[in-house]
């Protein structure tokens, strides 16, 4: 088998590795590189737990194939909180125990930063949608959501000149 | 085991010689279809040839007065076109409410179109707007319009070689109005049980100059219904006027039982999202008169 | 929202603090199913069936053999020969015979999707291009898929060796009906002769699937010395333990499994499906193996929820009260027998005072998987049709439909269905809370409908092993055999810091494997922070006891000088009063002083206490469309004592929005052929977050006196009521009452557009 | 001592759904109903509850002087 050597960024470092050309972004990520934060929920698209950012879009890895991350960078749960610093989604979550099982987290919790780093400001309605691609099953949404409105909050403040 | 080949060219020559050189390999943009049917063992290509990589097949540009969309241009990019936003608002809200926006920020039109489902949400709106698309293949390029793509479900009138490298959309001018509506069980994530789109001109005196209804998922391809917009041309979008429309749409469907809908439900709703959407579509026309 | 707060006298009980386990999950750290790997693992993949029924005439795994890189493949002759044992599967039984051929069939195939045989290799790849050159002779069999279908005369037989449980005589012949389970009082016939109001209907639903998100994996490590190691995520590392050596012969003490955590379960992972076939690849191949299920795989061929057929008779006076019901349902057992009519036909009507009862359940065999516990197992189905006519007979009466459940509902001291009677309930309560609540006197919105309902789940006690010890410097470790799957983990901590007296923050909680704690059931049935959660406080109460005496031996004074408050021993007689002595000096000492402070409390937890709840609903329908939408929503419940309310609520919300989808858009479909038509989530319509707006809640507390905080379990009792209460705010919002669920758009289109 | 019999385990053991008979504790009843049913002890430990006078017990080694009343009901499985 013919494997591509593929070179990328993740979470800020580069990083090389070897796949099959039809191997997706989500394998490599998890089999190949070991960053096992990024799930497999369904390999179709519809679950949204692979959720990683590529190139600023958040995008589901098992859509992607890890040939196409050639010269791109990826963001990964990972790769969310700076160093010991939790990100405000991150705490938030914790916060307001809008986890049960956690599986589908990392991929609610990158989305959910995709979605404030472009929009400070979300109604409940924008989260929701914006969210919609992320199946969670344990908590009703309802704590994730409030969740994602308080972190919003919270970065308005940080950003707000002292 | 097959073994799947894959190439990134970055002219359309080098994408036309790789997809001739061998009838299985296909053309991958945002892959949100390819990559799952690969995946699920339903397709085996020979190669994946990348798109992206090609100068000029992502995003959008203005020809004229119209618009030329790149094949491999993600959905969400479209929104953030401003003045295609403005100009054709129905055709990027369909393309909009394709599965979620992970699958937007990757899925792209053309994928949607020559992946030939019956209820591909871009498609009526494309149908609708009159759109076209150029065709690059080993005999050069050539233009035809959206609705002569798809053939039959999972089929398309492309040659071997070929693929589709953008589409365009007219240029717009003072009472014209489009929309895309469709009907699923939840509020994301679905495929179109019946999708509608409407493209409308109206003039000063809120008279229907010209108007294309298209249907999705109620027949085995998109169904531009030429008697829909018949019956709307020369109205003010009176109760005659939408009662021959339902009509009109109803005789076009002829969709078929299955998980996502029955026949019956399908024609009642292309019946009731052809009026909405026409609706949407007239308030947007006005606007712009 | 997450400060301490004083609550009924306790420091922690009932404080939101972070759970132990939280940064792990929020980083990405947290190890499940698949993220394990052990060292030189293969990879394995199992060929499924493409039939709903065969015959399996002959298996050729040459092919399959011969391809490089394949290292083991095997089939259901590789299982050790058994005989018929009934055994504790999570909380319900099944045949030791019927799990093994579940996990890889013998002589024939029962559903699509079955698994037939299995591969390790050095790659998926390889795993499933091996498995696809594995060639079965398939004698294709006739399949039946639906509940009355599977009853007739004629219908295709499952098994030729179950017979109908339940009934008398014993039958000879044997039967797709694998049990009838009857209970009942009184007169219904005469009772409903002389009722005022009578409403009768037949409700039905297909299987449903409990939807959690991980895919079921496990790896597994067989020793040549027959010693071996599991790795999964599952609801009870103990069953999977327990049936794995059951299945394969083996004694469960070579067997050690270790939980990883568990992505979502609600009752479908609480058995085995991969571990023991993983097992038996990885001693032909003398290699771990991991096998992992696909989304597609999880949906055809592990345990759905049952979907049933319910006819319902409800009769009550002029008052509005219930004077008889009659409730006949039948249940999908699937390809071999479950056990879940039982719970059906006691929670049908037990909520209500009814003189006169006829409930019989079935379960009936059909070629579709093997159903599983799904959250309150057998209970939202029927409670979907009697709430359902409660909610007729309020309309019929004119009464308000709160006013009506209340006029009728069980007290403490009256007896449930099985005659045993009901303990410190909340149900009137519940019903009470929904009446005051400002929901349910909002006003409605055009083509707005609001629906109410009720129910309730028995919920569990049962085994449970707990140690809590001490470090040198007085933190403390809390440790079970319970898997967190929604935040256990938090209300063990806070149990034993409320014991001892300790900061929250000092308290650890850890799963430990089958090896390093003792039996405990699994995580289900509503059962840990009830049942473990006796454990843990057991436990902590022994080791307070030992901090006393180790105090008090230090200061040379009798125990009883001793008493433990805020975290610290204090002198109270003899010449050392008035000292004290924190737990961290205490446990710093304790070497010199007896040893080292630990202790371990094995329970068979009693005393459980039967939740309830109520829900209320509002939808507004499109009646062009027929599209459903849910704007408001509110759970009710009493849940004893909440001890982390974050993570109460969250069971609340979460089984209310599982209830939604259950009754809007989730459903099973086959096509003619017996095949899945929709294993995957595009398709299995679960709720996405903008399909459901907050979902409000209210935790009535009224205590259980059988347990130390006063804990009632919370995980089931909320998928009970939302099927009725939607169906209801759909029949308010719409005037018309629909029977078959799911409420999707096509059939609300179709019941409020007769003419087509 | 009653000993009331529930569904499934009535017609599935037993035939009735009464019984009288005097036990030690639940050990020796389970042993007593055993004789009667072959098979029910097997069973009883993985499907069976015992409420003693009113009360579910999982303690089978409990006496039962005294008690008037045993209900033999089927343990619920939950999720």
């Amino acid at each position: 088998m013919n494997k591509l050597h593929i070179s990328t960024i993740i979470n800020g470092d580069a990083q090389e590795f070897l796949c099959d050309p039809t191997a997706t972004l989500l394998d490599v990520l998890r089999d190949g590189i070991g960053l096992t934060g990024t799930k497999e929920g369904c390999a179709s698209g519809d679950c949204g737990a692979c959720t990683v950012v590529l190139d600023g879009q958040m995008v589901c890895s098992c859509l992607v194939l890890a040939a196409e991350a050639q010269g791109r960078t990826v963001a990964t749960i990972e790769g969310v909180a700076e160093g010991a610093m939790l990100h405000p989604v991150q705490r938030q979550f914790l916060e307001h125990g809008a986890l049960q099982c956690g599986f589908c987290t990392p991929g609610f919790i990158v989305a959910a930063k995709a979605l404030l780093d472009r929009n400070p400001n979300p109604t409940e309605t924008e989260i929701r949608y914006w969210l919609a691609g992320n199946l969670c099953r344990c908590t009703g949404y309802d704590k994730i959501v409030r969740a994602v409105m308080d972190a919003a909050a919270e970065l308005r403040q940080e950003r707000m000149p002292a | 085991m097959t073994a799947t080949a894959y190439h990134a060219p970055e002219t359309i020559e080098q994408a036309v010689a790789l997809l001739a050189g061998n009838p299985s390999a296909r053309p991958l943009s945002g892959g949100t279809d390819l990559i799952v049917q690969m995946r699920s063992g339903r397709i085996a290509p020979a190669a994946v040839i990348d798109l992206k990589r090609i100068a000029g097949l992502s995003g959008v540009r203005r020809v004229g007065d119209g618009f030329a969309i790149g094949a491999a241009t993600p959905c969400t990019a479209l929104k953030d076109h401003a003045e295609l936003a403005a100009a054709w608002p129905g055709v990027v809200e369909a393309a909009n409410l394709i599965g979620s926006v992970q699958v937007r920020n990757r899925a792209t039109m053309a994928g949607n179109l020559c992946n030939a489902s019956p209820a591909a949400d871009s498609v009526p709106a494309l149908v609708a707007a009159n759109a076209t698309c150029l065709i690059a293949g080993p005999d050069g390029q050539r233009e035809v319009p959206v609705a002569a793509i798809p053939q039959a479900p999972g089929r398309t009138s492309l040659a071997p070689g070929e693929f589709l490298v953008e589409i365009r959309l007219p240029a717009r001018g003072v009472g014209d109005g489009d929309a895309y509506l469709r009907s699923i069980p939840r509020t994301e994530m679905d495929i179109a049980v019946v999708g509608a789109g409407a493209n409308l001109t109206v003039d000063a005196e809120g008279r229907c100059t010209a108007a294309r209804i298209a249907l999705g998922a109620v027949a085995p391809t998109v169904v531009l219904v030429a008697d829909a917009g018949a019956a709307l041309v020369g109205s003010r979008f009176d109760d005659a006027a939408f009662a021959a429309l339902a009509e009109a749409v109803k005789a076009a469907c002829h969709p078929i039982d299955d998980k996502r809908g029955t026949i019956a439900y399908r024609k009642a709703m292309a019946a009731v999202l052809a009026r909405r959407v026409v609706l949407t579509a007239l308030k947007r026309a006005g606007a712009a008169a | 929202m997450n400060a301490p707060q004083k609550q009924d006298g306790f420091q922690v009980v009932g404080t939101r603090p972070v759970r132990p386990d939280g940064v792990d999950k929020v980083t990405g750290k947290a190890l499940y199913g698949t993220d394990f790997k052990a060292p030189g693992m293969l990879q394995g993949a199992v060929l499924r069936s493409p039939h709903p029924h065969a015959r399996i005439r002959a298996i050729d795994t040459r092919k399959a053999e011969a391809l490089p890189g394949v290292k083991a493949v095997v089939t259901g002759r590789d299982f050790p020969s058994l005989q018929s044992l009934i055994m504790a599967v999570g909380e319900s039984a099944s045949d030791i015979v019927h799990v093994a051929r579940n996990c890889l069939a013998l002589d024939k195939v029962l559903y699509e999707g079955h698994a037939v045989a299995a591969v390790a290799a050095t790659s998926p790849e390889i795993a499933r291009e091996a498995a696809a050159l594995i060639e079965v002779d398939y004698e294709v069999l006739p399949h039946v898929l639906g509940l009355e279908e599977a009853l007739a005369d004629d219908a295709p037989l499952l098994h030729d060796d179950v017979f109908t449980k339940g009934v008398s005589p014993r039958p000879d012949k044997p039967s797709n009906a694998s049990m009838r389970v009857e209970m009942g009082k009184g007169d219904v016939d005469a009772a409903l002769a002389g009722a005022a109001v009578v409403v009768s209907g037949r409700y039905t639903m297909e299987p449903v699937h409990q939807g959690y998100i991980e895919p079921h994996a496990c790896v597994a490590s067989w020793n040549a010395d027959g010693q071996a190691q599991i790795w999964c995520s599952s609801q009870g590392h103990f069953a999977i333990r327990s049936l794995t050596a059951s299945t394969l012969g083996i004694p469960q003490a070579d067997i050690r499994v270790t939980p990883l955590e568990i992505g979502g379960g609600f009752g479908g992972k609480t058995t085995v499906y991969l571990e023991p076939v993983a097992m038996l690849l990885s001693r032909k191949a003398g290699r771990p193996v991991r096998l992992a299920m696909s989304r597609e795989d999880v949906f055809r061929a592990s345990g759905p929820a049952p979907g049933a057929v319910i006819d319902v008779r409800i009769g009550a006076d002029a008052d509005g009260m219930l004077v008889a019901a009659e409730v006949d349902f039948k249940y999908h057992s699937g390809a071999y027998p479950a056990i879940t009519a039982h719970s059906g036909v006691s929670s049908a009507v037990g909520h209500y005072r009814i003189a006169n009862t006829r409930l019989i359940g079935w379960e009936v065999l059909c070629n579709r998987p093997a159903t599983k516990a799904y959250r309150a197992p057998g209970a939202p189905q029927v409670n979907f049709a009697v709430e359902s006519a409660i909610d007729e007979i309020a309309g019929k009466l004119g009464m308000d439909p709160l006013e009506l459940r209340l006029k009728n509902a069980v007290a403490p001291g009256d007896p449930q269905t099985s005659g045993v009677p009901f303990g410190m309930i909340g149900w009137i309560e519940c019903l009470e809370a929904a009446r005051a609540h400002p929901h349910w006197s909002a006003p409605l919105g055009p083509n707005q409908g609001r629906g109410v309902a009720g129910g309730y789940w028995g919920n569990y006690g049962g085994p449970s092993t707990a140690s809590v010890s001490l470090g040198e410097d007085g933190s403390v470790l809390v440790t079970t055999g319970s898997p967190d799957i929604g935040g256990s983990r938090a209300a063990m901590a806070i149990m034993a810091a409320e014991v001892l007296e300790v900061p929250y923050e000092k308290v650890r909680c850890t799963i430990a494997d089958t090896a390093s704690i003792g039996f405990s059931m699994v995580t289900g049935g509503s059962r840990v922070t009830f049942a473990t959660g006796k454990a843990v406080v057991d436990a902590a109460n022994m080791v307070k006891d030992t901090l006393r005496e180790r105090a008090a031996r230090m200061w040379g004074v009798a125990a009883a000088d001793v008493e433990w408050r805020d975290g610290a021993a204090h002198c109270t007689g003899g010449d050392k009063a008035g000292e004290s002595m924190a737990i961290g000096t205490i446990a710093a000492r304790a070497i010199f002083a007896g040893g080292p402070v630990s202790a371990e409390a094995a329970i068979n937890a009693a005393g459980w206490l039967p939740g309830f709840g109520v829900h209320i609903c509002d939808t507004e329908v499109d009646a062009e469309t027929g599209q459903v939408r849910v704007v408001r929503y509110t759970a009710i419940q009493d849940v004893g004592r909440a001890i982390h309310p974050d993570y109460v609520e969250g069971q609340m919300q979460g089984g209310a929005v599982q209830g939604i989808g259950w009754a809007l858009n989730e459903t099973y479909i086959y096509n003619a052929q017996g095949k899945l038509d929709n294993p995957g989530f595009l398709d299995y319509r679960m709720p996405v977050a903008s399909d459901v707006p907050m979902i409000d809640t209210v935790m009535v507390e009224v205590p259980n006196p059988d347990h130390p905080f006063g804990v009632k379990g919370v995980g089931e009792v909320p998928i009970v009521p939302p099927l009725a209460a939607v169906a209801n705010a759909v029949a308010r919002a719409t005037g018309v009452r629909m029977h078959d669920l799911p409420l999707s758009p096509d059939r609300v289109y179709a019941a409020l557009h007769p003419e087509g | 001592m009653r000993i009331v019999i529930m569904p499934p385990f009535d017609r599935e053991f037993f035939g009735t759904d009464r019984l009288d008979l005097a036990a030690t504790n639940l050990f020796d009843l389970v042993g007593q109903l055993d004789a009667l049913a072959p098979g029910f002890a097997t069973i009883a430990q993985v499907r069976a509850t015992f409420a003693i006078d009113g009360v579910v017990t999982h303690d089978w080694a409990s006496p039962l002087a005294n008690v008037t009343e045993v209900i033999l009901l089927p343990r619920v499985g939950g999720g």
